[in-house]
């Protein structure tokens, strides 16, 4: 993007945050979210004015307000489709996507699946509290089998989606895990998305303490987080543990948890994360706490999976280009007449 | 066609030509028979020669309907003549029936003594099972057609021995035969081939052998009328005595296409669709999908509402923003349409109407969505509404669509239907410097003098600046709830919403002080009976006029094209006549609106057969109505 | 509430007590405060006591907006009186305000000489600041407030102290604070705790610690009442004379809830909801979610087209299906109401408006998708609307549009409102034998008696039977292309069309055979004016006429169940007034609907503040449009 | 499901044929899946009357008019929406869902997902021609990249969902292929979809001859498809090829074509096909002949992934079942008066 060649001013955060107050609980975890883009967005090579926040309906949605870059709190589910539209008409954008879980996945779900296909550049943030918040604690796509909501008395009767698995099978080149408070490497993150051409999905796991407080404790409190955690870095191998002792390597297609300490595992026995491997990344997705792969594991974060491919809005307009520049621009009153006329006197 | 015996200069062999002012053909057959290109090559060839004509095709919902059956007859119908034509034809002179089907299906409306040209291959034991004939019942030896003029060839045989030694498959062969209909129907009407041959040459071009086979077999049904003695005349339908200029032919569908990128390109814009195929509409899609080089963009959405959304998008990036669809489209599109009306950003919005409700008669013409339109949406969402009248007409609508759209900063909904949408008629199409002018501009730092910007800041007709994303200083925040007047954030206060909603209904109302005032179209002010009309009506309830007003009958013609907002003095100039009936192609919902707006005891005229009106049904309902 | 000082018999200490036939107290805070759980407890005590009574809980949009601010504010108001009371009134006697922010948004409609009871502690610096004051000023302390009785306490610090040693946290000990709020009311109005403290040791069952923390609260403020001298009086609002009967206390999204699940249980069906959450329908959906000991299936469907899609599944399958959700679902089910229609399957679809357009105002009420509810869908698309006028009247009417859309099958649409889905009154509720009786069979082969099976075949109502997959002999096939009448089978007839239209149109007019006539609620037929309304106004309206028929004024007031079809009588009975007016929280959509079908010339008088109008407004409309 | 136990009158294929005449195009694919339809029915443990056929628009979704038996021509896109309504009222009813590939993947995307997801106990047959047939012929979400069509005179510029990788993605528990012009392996497929309990996803490419004409021929024709095809098995090597000396086995991750004739390449160096192995299952839905794992690989048909796990309908009966036992349905009348009540005399 030539925009990206010229100087530009330097920004601090301030200069990202908008005159509205932010009105989010106390303790929510979009305010980390908030903050964390901010602080990442002066190093970007945007022009500020080239920002555009398109985000649906749901407490994470209102996030758009809050930025001072253009913006738009739209409906329920189509912010995908609108952000389309917005890149297709005009490439030069840096448009980033705001939704919560039940925004992207619940009635956002074909659009979602349809971006990922398409692989317009945009940078994809889903805010996943794995409830509907703002309509007051249902349960949403990704919440647990078995959650007891306010719809849900006795608990849900169907399985979660997992939005990175999703998102795989829907074809997208870049997809990634954060969590709210891990700030440092929710930055990397965000920087990563930006960084990918095409669309970046990257997935936060964000604390509701309003509607489902505690959701994602094991991964963000001290105590656990080494144990059920696992941060997954292209060309390093999956060790995890609070003294690094765990690994995780590859038994043909199935993931097992290995002892560094025992019968005489090293890391070199490990399976290195490769970006570019979708069978990787799929693995790793449905490497759950209670995955199908038995044994306890730890969730990854990081950068599951990257591929480079052509985006929608650069083919398109590639291909203005190439019959522009072959047959030029018809005339307007060429189109008017057409091929066929006749005079009458 | 009342023939005047008046023998004309013709062809090889002299028979007596007749003039006519108009006549009506219609070509029938089945799916798989090519009578949608014969008919249009016929149409086009006569517009050609200088007649004012209008076309009505129809075809079956099923792609292939099953050969044979009644339900695969695909019948195209043109009206053309020396004078104003309006109306494809209430009933026709000439019917091309090229199986049992396609007849059993069109007799009803040949008039009497009427010429019927069939091709006996189509009137086997076979077809006249499929055509539903009560067993050993043939029409044309039971002398059930005696009323007419029936000439009967077995035109599938007579082309094979034309394109015999062609070397060509005998599927190719089968289908060159309404080549061979088409040529007979010229040499009919002394029309010479140029014109037809020349499409040949050009569709063809890849299959020089394709090509040539259909030239022959053309020549070859128009030396078959010259040769034989099948006919005792011939008709002579002189060249239209239309307004100086240049013309084309154009359906309706097409005139939106190119009315859109006309809008667009005169308002220094580029053009953006957004849009799910669905029928009637989807030949818009195909049609702009073509005009890469004048970069319009075209965006074919995973569902209707991704359509509408992805146009939003593009119309907030400051694009000429559009979505094309049918009925249960703009259902789908509901809740996106009161989101465009809340950000207040330009969108078009073409519903193609077709008969409902839910799917319903997918290719079968309707009016049915006005309310919806104007209605269909949650909260106070007020929309304007425009129709087309004609098929050349929709580039007007479209275009008018599109000024609103961009100087009034709202979506505008633009009503057509599937019959002039699907319908042609020659069109004198305009010079780009006749084109009225489209004011665009996008708000710049510049243009605030250091004033603060605003979103929601009016001008006098309540409308906000467009500010393109990529506009350094003017960054701002919109979105679907409620907001502050000016500030445009949000806002739950009590006064400010019902100022908002007040303010959103007059910025449509205001509208009004920039269209044109309503006038009569044709007939007095002040007349005993007003018909008044929107939308594809228009040619019907015109040729109705012209006979009632001949026939001395006190009846005035309003053709409506904005339903929202009404031009300023309809009330004023409906209350001047004595009596209004409203015909409509759905239950009464304009009836519905001038009613309860003016207090007009409007009397309704409705017809729901998925079929327009015909130009007696019309001037029925005013005998009814009205004494001399 | 005119004070008739007659001292009564009292606690401990004898202050005067004031005897009030009807009392409004607003209770107000922030969000966290607790006021819509005070506010619930004094009117659910008050009605246990005897009174009638309405209440109007108002909460901001966010879940939490900033503590302190004007955003923040929850406010939960309650009139409850010795007479009938069919609004939460318009001006309050005692407002309680926690903080700053809630005194300065709520003081506007306190009665001059009404009582305020502040928490002093929400009063400091900060929440001035927060709410909005003028540095320095504290609205406390400027004598601003110099036309009311103002008691000021810091309920934090008491708090405090009365649960010092409890061992509770900080942060729950604060959280007790609205119970000696609730405590100090009751003794003003010289109630006893009884009711509240079996709540309380209910809903903490588990947490008896938290049980007691909160009963001792209760009494603290309580006797803080009976020993200080703070109040020179109390007050006694007698129980009502209400009919007698067995009572509860109901909100509108409970009422229809309850509703539907008698009406599944009357036509011997079970219930199946298709939903997809929204503000502020879901109550409904969280409700029937706890009925699973009686069959009631709950589907939280992915979006509003699903929920509505999964229920014309249930209702193919012979479920009681309905869907429920607010004005931007209704929007996106438009296209799956169209299915229902042409499938002619028992639906109902209940739409708690909200503030519109678009996302909007989604925690205030409105009136305005009424035109959306007869015309919200393309194509020639009638359904039958009804309305709910009060919480209690969501039972009654979710009920009758169960009863309509079996028996008649057909999809019903059933508008509720933001106020009265989350008000509630006192309700005589019904006892199971009274319940009119809700007539439903699945067609059986036996039925026959040898006959084909007709799908489409039409009873005197033109219904067509009920179906159940899985019922040996009956297999067909339905849809949403145009079918042939009695058949089913998909036709793309011309005559059938039209014939298929009317009929749809014909079925639902049909019902104003068996809907009730239209009575007049109040004053006389042939008044000099008419108050129309529908809906949510009516217990405003209705109070206003109590108030203007007393004033002498020939008024009358006609409330509309029925919004399509009409009933029979109700041209004739509005033409029999001088003067129709429809005050409306739209912008006269109601007016619009009446003025075309009767040609009336009804007035409207139109508010859309996300309000409901207050009693004043409606007189004083009144007072405008006619003289005594 | 009761009604399988009791003695079943012998049906015909006849038996299962409306009154309607069939109106698809000569030669399209779709009379082929009736015809196998109709031949498998009978033999199936359902009364005719149980059979439910839910479709949306397109010309496959005119399917319900053509079996006799229960059945509903519904809107576009929402079949799926529609038969979880059918089946969460009575699990009893066999449930079919007959839609396009525009009409699952386009417009219906998200109640695909969402159904796959929840897994109703239904029979999805997806009928993938790779292009909007009632239409009249634009591109659709499985339209290759670069197709020319009347909506893409130029060619789309967009990637196409794999049917069986978006099935995986969200969480099918049956996924398997099959072809119209191969009756007997579409027979097979047809049954095995009817006996897997769960939603039984089943993409059948099928030619339509008007607009999209031979877009599967190097699949369907005698001369190409031993090369250019892989029937799967499960427990079976995967070998393919016209003389069956070619098979793919795993390097590592990665699917590699092996020649049996050449150094020494066994049977036993082959991959065993397991139904069961979603990694697998994955691998084999993203082999295409234009791969990314690069070499021309055959295309997998037969039963690509299994999985066992409770249907929604199921699950929710279990739910209002246990609740009903342990509290009792509770009378109208106490429903009607709540809990707390008080007396007016
Ligand atoms: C069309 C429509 N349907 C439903 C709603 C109600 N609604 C608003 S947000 C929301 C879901 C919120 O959950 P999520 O997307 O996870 O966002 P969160 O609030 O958890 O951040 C729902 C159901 C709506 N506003 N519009
Ligand atoms: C709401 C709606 N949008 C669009 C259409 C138009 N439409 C009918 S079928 C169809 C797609 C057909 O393609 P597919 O689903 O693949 O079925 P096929 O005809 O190829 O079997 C479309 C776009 C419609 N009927 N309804
Ligand atoms: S409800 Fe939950 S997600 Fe929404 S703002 Fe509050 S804490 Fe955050
Ligand atoms: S258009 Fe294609 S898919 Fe449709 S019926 Fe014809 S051949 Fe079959
Ligand atoms: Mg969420
Ligand atoms: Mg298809």
């Amino acid at each position: 993007m030539e925009t990206t060649v010229l100087p530009l001013p330097q920004l601090t955060a301030k200069d990202f945050a908008s005159d509205q107050d932010v009105k989010w609980c106390p303790g929510c975890g979009d305010y980390s979210i908030l903050k964390q883009v901010q602080t990442v967005f002066p190093d970007l090579p945007v022009r500020k004015e080239d920002y555009v926040f398109i985000s649906g309906i749901g407490c994470s949605s209102r996030f758009s307000y809050y930025m001072d870059t253009y913006g738009m709190h739209s409906i329920h589910g189509r912010a995908a489709a609108i952000a389309s539209g917005v890149k297709a008409s005009n490439p030069n954008l840096s448009v980033w996507l705001i939704s919560g879980d039940g925004d992207s996945l619940a009635i956002g779900g074909n659009h979602f699946i349809h971006l990922m296909r398409r692989n317009f550049d945009i940078n994809y943030l889903m805010f996943n509290n794995q409830i509907y918040g703002l309509t007051k604690g249902q349960y949403s796509p990704t919440s647990e089998h078995g959650k007891v909501t306010k719809s849900t008395p006795y608990g849900t009767v169907e399985a979660p989606f997992i939005p990175v698995e999703l998102a795989l099978g829907a074809k997208a080149t870049f997809v990634a895990r954060a969590m709210d408070r891990d700030v440092r490497h929710q930055q990397a993150m965000i920087r990563r998305a930006y960084e990918h051409k095409g669309t970046s999905f990257l997935e936060i796991y964000q604390n509701c303490p309003v509607f489902n407080d505690g959701a994602f404790e094991i991964f963000t409190e001290k105590d656990t987080k080494p144990e059920s955690t696992i941060f997954i870095e292209h060309g390093q191998p999956l060790v995890f543990g609070a003294n690094k002792d765990k690994g995780i390597a590859l038994d043909g297609l199935k993931p097992i948890v290995v002892d560094l300490n025992t019968n005489g595992h090293t890391v070199n026995d490990l399976w290195i994360h490769d970006e570019r491997d979708k069978t990787k990344a799929n693995l790793l997705a449905r490497m759950l706490d209670d995955s199908e792969f038995g044994a306890h594991f730890p969730r990854a974060f990081g950068v599951f999976y990257v591929e480079d491919r052509a985006c929608y809005e650069d083919e398109m307009t590639a291909q203005l280009d190439a019959i522009r520049s072959k047959k030029g621009k018809t005339p307007l009153q060429q189109i008017l007449s057409g091929d066929k006329t006749w005079e009458i006197k | 066609m009342e023939p005047q015996a008046e023998p004309l200069a013709s062809a090889k062999k002299s028979i007596p030509v007749v003039k006519s002012e108009a006549v009506v053909v219609r070509f029938s057959g089945d799916s798989g028979d090519g009578m949608q290109l014969t008919g249009m090559q016929f149409s086009d060839a006569a517009a050609y020669f200088g007649n004012d004509l209008c076309t009505f095709p129809e075809y079956p919902a099923e792609i292939r309907a099953p050969i044979g059956t009644l339900a695969g007859v695909s019948g195209f119908q043109v009206q053309f003549g020396s004078s104003e034509i309006s109306t494809p034809g209430d009933n026709y002179d000439v019917l091309v029936a090229m199986n049992a089907a396609a007849l059993k299906g069109d007799i009803k409306r040949l008039k009497p003594g009427g010429i019927i040209v069939t091709n006996s291959a189509g009137f086997d034991k076979k077809n006249l099972k499929l055509a539903e004939y009560a067993d050993g019942i043939n029409p044309l030896e039971d002398g059930s057609l005696s009323d007419y003029r029936v000439i009967n060839l077995d035109i599938t045989k007579l082309t094979r021995e034309t394109l015999k030694g062609s070397g060509l498959s005998t599927k190719e062969v089968e289908r060159a035969k309404n080549m061979f209909v088409l040529g007979l129907i010229f040499w009919m009407f002394d029309r010479n081939l140029e014109y037809t041959i020349n499409f040949l040459n050009e569709k063809f071009a890849k299959k020089p052998e394709i090509a040539a086979a259909n030239v022959k077999t053309l020549q070859a049904g128009w030396n078959y009328g010259d040769t034989t003695e099948l006919f005792t005349n011939r008709f002579a339908v002189e060249a239209a005595k239309l307004a100086p200029g240049t013309y084309r032919n154009i359906t309706g569908n097409h005139a939106v296409a190119i009315g859109l990128i006309a809008a667009a390109e005169q308002a220094g814009l580029e053009l953006f669709l957004g849009s799910y195929p669905i029928t009637p509409a989807s030949d818009i899609l195909h049609e702009l999908s073509k005009y890469k080089s004048n970069n319009v963009r075209t965006f074919q959405a995973e569902d209707e509402i991704a359509g509408i959304c992805s146009a939003i998008g593009a119309s907030y990036a400051g694009k000429l923003a559009v979505t094309t669809t049918s009925g249960p489209g703009v259902s789908l599109k509901a809740e996106a349409m009161g989101l465009a009306l809340m950000l207040e950003i330009p969108l078009v919005i073409v519903n193609v109407q077709r008969g409902g409700p839910s799917t319903g008669l997918p290719t079968k013409t309707e009016q049915a969505d006005l309310m919806q339109a104007l209605y269909g949406r949650h909260g106070e969402a007020p929309l304007p509404v425009i129709a087309a009248s004609s098929p050349a007409d929709c580039f007007n609508a479209v275009y008018e669509a599109s000024k609103l759209a961009i100087e009034h900063m709202t979506p505008v909904i633009c009503l057509s239907d599937g019959y002039v949408a699907n319908g042609s008629e020659p069109w004198k199409f305009p010079s780009v410097e006749d084109l009225p002018e489209i004011k665009q501009h996008f708000l710049q730092p510049e243009d605030l003098n250091g004033e603060k910007y605003e979103p929601y800041k009016r001008d006098e007709f309540l409308v906000r600046p467009w500010v393109k994303p990529g506009t350094p200083k003017l960054e701002h925040r919109i979105g679907g709830l409620e907001k502050k007047d000016v500030t445009g954030n949000v806002s739950y206060d009590a006064a400010n919403h019902q100022h908002m909603v007040r303010t959103r209904q007059a910025k449509v109302d205001r509208i009004a002080d920039v269209i044109p005032e309503q006038t009569v179209d044709n007939g007095r002010v002040g007349a005993k009976l007003c018909i008044l009309g929107w939308g594809s009506t228009y040619g019907t309830i015109k040729t109705a006029m012209y006979q009632l007003l001949n026939e001395g009958y006190d009846v005035a013609h309003v053709h409506l094209r904005h339903l929202n907002p009404f031009p300023k003095n309809l009330g004023e100039l409906l209350h001047s006549f004595d009596q209004v009936v409203i015909p409509e192609i759905n239950n009464g919902q304009l009836m519905h609106l001038i009613r309860s707006k003016y207090m007009i005891p409007a009397i309704g005229y409705h017809k729901t057969m998925g079929l327009p009106f015909t130009t007696d049904e019309i001037k029925q309902k005013v005998y009814e109505l009205i004494r001399k």
